[in-house]
């Protein structure tokens, strides 16, 4: 393709933001294609409206996900973008990388790509940005020959992601990057092969700080916490103190009034039964308090956005899980195992999980799942009368 | 033949010797500057991440630019956070000044930690997707040059979370955010009959509808869409190419405001529509840029220390959020949709505005 | 009917609180169509079941409301509950009542109907409890020449009530009674012939206290408040301190924080803006804080109980209006019509105008009923981004 | 011929004169003793309103024997209140306390005012309606007759306002009660074919059904219910009496906890299902008063001051209410209606039970 202007991208190369444009240029120098995203990008910025056609099916041998097809509908003009898909590499637990691992990934592209990638895509996955279709299958030999692997894609698990917990965070109730790891390796079959009425998401956070946004982000929210008392540490208190930090106003932000401070003795206490755990206090004052011994995670189900039936965030369905021996993981896939069939067998085609149990009732749900109700799992009981009585329950 | 279901790469390989010796270790951080954590582990040993903004659409040159970075300062090793910033993980204090030189030196701002606005969740946009209401990156880079002071600075009253998504299927998991920018599409649907009679499942494509407004249309062996009905969700394009949503005329940008998911203190929450509409006016979308910037100074200027956007506004009420940022109201941020119910005022208690 | 025995409800009239068993006695004395009420009561408390069929069409000349027709299911052993209608009679605002206006009524229902009476039923009129097919019009007459008037019944508008407002109560800011009266009075159309899809209800409360529950209890609640500022008497806030009321903690129960307490100088103040007008210091110090000069009402729309789609509470669509002259009371007649008509439109059978504009959504209702969206409306904007647009919003 | 449309008596010819006089002249409030309220007004004088629990379902006797008291000790004039029960307006302080022992004489306690229990407001039972679940009268006799001290005495925390309605039409509003006991059918109809013949329109009968469990029956000429999809909301049986729903075996009753009406502090609030159903159990229900007796004392050793049912429970988390007064929590408490989602626990931050 000629060199055309692109004015209004090059505006984008100012100001003090690292720029994509600049990124994307780059990569023209190298490569065709990017020259031609630079130029229909360009256009898309005049008539302010983007320019690719609907994916076809397109992916790689063995897998149904991996690979958004994705097609120019101006295939003419810009030939080197007629296809331009991208490949989704399960990213390693906490987005470690070692630099080899990185530039791995680097010199394959640079060979069988256009040499531009996110990192990481907003699931999680380190995406190649644009390939062609008979570069998808080279592409995954080599990736797979240094240790890679495909993310999800389509109706199937979606690339579990984790916080960076143990790994360089204080406040990790359970190794975030192990369970990640361990169930994400588990669940192959259901992260490479769609077969479920729509896309399923897992997200572990350490704690309920929830830096992967789980609530939001993932049908299933794995969230650190602890059984028994936080702990306190009454010379780091009285060093906060004496640092004039305001503790007093550290207990006015405790939502459940549960954290008291007595500023003549210098002396914090919990009481623990009353704390929900929000993390407040531990975030303000680190050094003093720390989640308790007895940690583990509570289990939400049915975050999503917004389509179709509106954004959901997930709720409790399991209040409290251990998460550390292999028998906890285990006990962990059970369950998720058993509200995947749940859904598999009760969804409609594109309804998530959270939108099957609103639509046909978290009483049926917990039954059939086999998980006992507690009134953790709400913030209140129903408001209306309308309770369904199973038939055993009814005189004849 | 590629090895299938051999799993990501394990963690194990992939984390910095000091992490390895101090994994689980952690006792306490502070925060230096902005944009330097300082972890301080059980064994002593303490640990410094660097944090540079990303424009996470990035080149092979990027990346090896950052992996040599990596080699000279951090043993070889460095990670991403889940906002696409990258952290350099630095086990010697005398290297993090080296450290943060060499990252201006090629362009990379340090920051977007503790009460600061971090990078921004985002999506693809006109780069790579068939459904954009409007840009991604651009309109980042946009808001990001805009915003640069409060990515290296923590002179916030607290922690601000941007997304960004270019359409309503919002990959950019703007629902939950301190501010969101979400592509809008405008107008129904235009039905290309040629395209849905190729193979289209025609009660599928009827039950995919929110709201009920896709009919079938036996004559055309397609279907039909009742307009005052739809709500332009966008999912039957999804579903269908002959559903064609996008119009450059009428797409464009909302911002919501106010959600978050951490649980500290209050609950999560779900971010909030308060400009439905902001026309796309690329290269820099400057009436974006400035309704961000109102929010987020008018939410600096009032919000009690460490009080985030959402708890701001629930604490004064959504109805002075207007009056504080002449943000004007209509009948369009009125839910009308499943759940509308529970966002009326329920109650003779509030407050009036000018 | 022969006495027979009625063990279960005899129970009944033991213990301190006045017993219903015995009014059914005393009026069983006189009547024999309570004394057959005793037994079938009676029976009912045997067989724990109710004893009553659907109403028939029953009613008096010119009016569609005001009578519930009731049935026994067992007329050949109940001859005398073969038919067992309720008359409502609108009751006075406020149910003030002088002894002559009450006596009237004992003497025609004495002479026409079982004696038993309801003061009151749960919409407010003073429901007699029980008559025949026969004796409906001889009653309405009667009572008509006494200056009675019948209340609503079936799809109209259900006769209004109002709490006791300026008559008794030191918080009314607006007449309640005379707003109740003179509305009602403009109504009696839509009171008296059932035209509408459903019932619809109208409560005055003359201040956020609600006394009349009208949030829950009415399809338009008219509570009162005002728009500059409550007044505080600094004299009197000395007094309460001086009689040891603790003024910090009623601070404490603001929930706008607009209510500031100097516990040194005893000075206590109010920041008007932030005030949302909830009346709890005015209920804790109503000698020291009265509510503000500038008084009206505000107007909620939408309140019923559980069917068929849930209880709901009504929801603010005008924040402030004058509620004075007649003139106002036109306003408020103005609105209330239009909503009707829009409802009568719009709505399906059997269902209560908050349901409708639930179902077709509040911007449509008040774009068509003419009403200004403010942000007073809504506890908080949308949260999905399903905007409508109207075509002239819309580029062609 | 009766006068058409002349609306109801003039309340101003109904008030005494001394309410004449302060007509909106009322300045401040006292309570001197339960069941007295005293009003001070600008003008000086003082009004002392008695407050009378009624049984609500009265005689003539009843009606005259008030009447009585009102000639002799309140100027002829009374008035009831929004709770059913009756008030009498003296304005002399001198007949105070003769008035209530007059009272006492004709067996009416005074009571009802303040941190009381007042008047349980209900609805008509098996004396006159055709859809109950269960009595009205004889449920709220039988748990006033047990709460009776509440009454009479100012020693709870809050107002304490309790509401019944005999079945889920719920007239006695209850949905919005600080206590409601609620009347409940547990199963689905028994169509009368017969009956549904005659006149039936039978779309509509189909289209009242909230969960759409009513299927039209051809065959029939009749319908037919999905049992499985039935909540035994008794609409179908309010718009046909072939739809019988009344089921003496299995009709009972439901304890709703925690509604509010009044702004003060907080905002209006819902009422929400603690006992999904105690079996009916006359002539004095034990099991009700009993369940009822157990949350109001709960509720009064625990709430603070001023501090109403659902403001405790709000407070110390609803998990934490189920702890609190024993009582099993259940799936059958978790919503599945329309507005469920907004019920589930969208957080991490909760309390633990026992
Ligand atoms: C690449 C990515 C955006 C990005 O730039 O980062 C992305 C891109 C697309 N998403 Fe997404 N989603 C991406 C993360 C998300 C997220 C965020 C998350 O996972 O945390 C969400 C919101 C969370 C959720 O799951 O609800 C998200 C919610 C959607 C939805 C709506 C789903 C819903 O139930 O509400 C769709 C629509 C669909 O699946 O048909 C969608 C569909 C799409 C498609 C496949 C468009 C389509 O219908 O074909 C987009 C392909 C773009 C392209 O051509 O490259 N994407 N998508 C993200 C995946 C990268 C990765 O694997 O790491
Ligand atoms: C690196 C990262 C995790 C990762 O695995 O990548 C991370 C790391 C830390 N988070 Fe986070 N959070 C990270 C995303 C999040 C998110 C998710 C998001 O940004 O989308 C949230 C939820 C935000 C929300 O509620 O919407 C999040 C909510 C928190 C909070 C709660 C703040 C609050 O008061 O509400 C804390 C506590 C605090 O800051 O005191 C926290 C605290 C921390 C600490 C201090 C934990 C620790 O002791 O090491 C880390 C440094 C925080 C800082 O930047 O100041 N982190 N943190 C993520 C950095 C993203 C970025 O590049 O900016
Ligand atoms: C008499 C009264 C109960 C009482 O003992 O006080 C009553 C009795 C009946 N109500 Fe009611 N309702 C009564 C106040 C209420 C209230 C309370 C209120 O008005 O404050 C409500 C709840 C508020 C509301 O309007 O939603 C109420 C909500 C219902 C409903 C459900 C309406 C809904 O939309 O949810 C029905 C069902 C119907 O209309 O078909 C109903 C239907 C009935 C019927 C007519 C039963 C029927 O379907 O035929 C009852 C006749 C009983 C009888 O034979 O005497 N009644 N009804 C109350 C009217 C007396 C009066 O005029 O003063
Ligand atoms: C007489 C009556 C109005 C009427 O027109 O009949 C009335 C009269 C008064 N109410 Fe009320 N309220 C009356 C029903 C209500 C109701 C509705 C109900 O009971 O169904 C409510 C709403 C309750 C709720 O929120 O569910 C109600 C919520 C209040 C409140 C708010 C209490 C709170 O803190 O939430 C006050 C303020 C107070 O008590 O300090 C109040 C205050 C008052 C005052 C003090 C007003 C005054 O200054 O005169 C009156 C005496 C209260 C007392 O009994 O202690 N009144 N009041 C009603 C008496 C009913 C009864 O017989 O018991
Ligand atoms: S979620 Fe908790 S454990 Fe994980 S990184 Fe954030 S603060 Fe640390
Ligand atoms: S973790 Fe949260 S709830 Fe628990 S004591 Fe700390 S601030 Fe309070
Ligand atoms: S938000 Fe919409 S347009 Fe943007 S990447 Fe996701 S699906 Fe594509
Ligand atoms: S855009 Fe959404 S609402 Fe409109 S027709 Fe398509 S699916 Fe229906
Ligand atoms: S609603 Fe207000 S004005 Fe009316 S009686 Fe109650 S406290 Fe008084
Ligand atoms: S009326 Fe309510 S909001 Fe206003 S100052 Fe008093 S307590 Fe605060
Ligand atoms: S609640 Fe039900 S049973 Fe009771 S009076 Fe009302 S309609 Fe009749
Ligand atoms: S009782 Fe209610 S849910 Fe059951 S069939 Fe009748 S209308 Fe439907």
């Amino acid at each position: 393709m000629a060199d055309k202007k692109t004015p209004q991208l090059d505006e984008l190369q100012n100001g003090k933001w690292p720029s994509f444009v600049t990124e994307i240029k780059k990569a023209a120098v190298k490569n065709e294609a990017s020259k031609e995203l630079l130029h229909l990008l360009e256009r898309s910025y005049e008539e302010k409206r983007g320019h690719w056609k609907h994916g076809g099916i397109v992916g790689v041998k063995g897998y149904g996900g991996g690979v958004i097809g994705r097609y120019s509908d101006l295939p003419e003009e810009y030939p080197h973008l007629q296809a331009f898909h991208t490949v989704r590499i399960n990213a390693p637990s906490g987005w470690f990388y070692s630099t080899d691992s990185l530039r791995k990934i680097c010199d394959i592209w640079e060979r069988r790509g256009s040499g531009l990638m996110n990192l990481h895509g907003a699931t999680g996955d380190a995406i190649l940005l644009g390939t062609t279709t008979d570069q998808l299958q080279p592409i995954f030999d080599e990736l797979s020959e240094e240790g890679f692997d495909l993310g999800g894609s389509g109706s199937d698990l979606r690339s579990p992601s984790c916080c960076v917990g143990p790994a360089r965070c204080e406040h990790a109730c359970y190794d975030t990057l192990e369970a990640c790891y361990n169930i994400t390796n588990t669940f192959q079959d259901e992260l490479h092969r769609p077969m479920w009425p729509y896309k399923s998401k897992i997200k572990f956070s350490g704690c309920a700080n929830d830096c992967t946004a789980s609530i939001a982000r993932s049908d299933c929210a794995v969230i650190g916490t602890w059984r028994d008392s936080l702990i306190i540490d009454p010379e780091e208190v009285k060093n906060y103190a004496a640092s004039g930090m305001n503790i007093q106003h550290v207990c006015e932000g405790c939502p459940t009034e549960a954290l008291k401070y007595n500023a003549e003795t210098q002396e914090l206490s919990v009481i623990a039964d009353e704390c929900s755990r929000c993390m407040h206090c531990i975030n303000r004052m680190p050094k003093a308090i720390t989640p308790g011994n007895d940690r583990g995670a509570t289990i939400l189900i049915g975050g999503k956005s917004t389509i179709v039936q509106s954004a959901f965030m997930g709720w409790v369905i399991v209040p409290f899980m251990k998460m550390e021996a292999e028998s906890d993981y285990e006990e962990f896939k059970d369950i998720i195992t058993r509200i995947w069939e749940w859904w598999d067998e009760n969804g409609k085609t594109r309804e998530r999980i959270g939108e099957t149990i609103y639509r046909l009732g978290m009483s049926k749900f917990l039954t059939e799942v086999g998980l006992p109700a507690v009134p953790q799992m709400v913030y209140r009981p129903r408001a209306n009368p309308y309770v369904f009585w199973p038939e055993d329950e009814i005189k004849k | 033949m590629a090895i299938l279901d051999q799993g990501p790469l394990n963690y194990k390989e992939n984390i910095p010797p000091i992490i390895v010796d101090n994994y689980g270790k952690w006792r306490y951080h502070e925060i230096p500057r902005a944009g330097v954590l300082k972890h301080v582990s059980k064994t002593g040993a303490e640990l410094y991440s660097i944090r540079a903004g990303s424009p996470r659409l990035v080149s092979l040159d990027f990346v090896r630019d950052i992996c040599k970075l990596a080699d000279e300062y951090c043993d070889g090793y460095l990670r991403f956070t889940t906002r696409h910033n990258v952290e350099f993980l630095v086990s010697d204090a005398a290297k993090v000044e080296p450290l943060i030189a060499a990252l201006g030196a090629i362009g990379l701002p340090v920051g977007g930690t503790g009460a600061s606005i971090s990078n921004i969740v985002h999506t693809q946009g006109w780069v790579h997707c068939h459904t954009p209401a409007t840009d991604a990156s651009g309109v980042v880079k946009a808001v990001m040059d805009d915003l640069y002071e409060y990515f290296v600075d923590m002179k916030l009253p607290a922690q601000l979370k941007m997304s960004l998504a270019c359409c309503l299927n919002m990959c950019g998991a703007a629902h939950c955010s301190d501010l969101a920018i979400v592509g809008v599409h405008r107008t129904p649907p235009r039905i290309d009959h040629d395209k849905i009679r190729k193979g289209t499942e025609i009660p599928s494509l009827v039950a995919c509808c929110p709201t009920g407004a896709i009919r079938p249309n036996p004559k055309e062996k397609s279907v039909t869409v009742n307009e005052a009905k739809c709500m332009y969700c966008g999912n039957c394009y999804t579903m269908n190419p002959g559903m064609e949503i996008i119009d450059s005329q009428n797409d464009g940008i909302a911002i919501l405001v106010g959600g978050k998911v951490a649980n500290a203190r209050t609950a999560p929450m779900f971010s909030r529509m308060v400009i439905p509409f902001i026309a796309n006016n690329p290269p820099r979308w400057p009436e974006v840029t400035e309704a961000v910037r109102n929010i987020v100074e008018t939410w600096a200027a009032n919000a009690r220390k460490g009080e985030k956007m959402g708890e701001w506004i629930e604490r004064i009420g959504w109805e002075k959020f207007f009056e504080a940022t002449g943000i004007e109201f209509s009948d369009k941020l009125i839910d009308d949709f499943i759940f509308s119910r529970e966002t009326f005022r329920t109650g003779a208690a509030f407050k009036y505005t000018k």
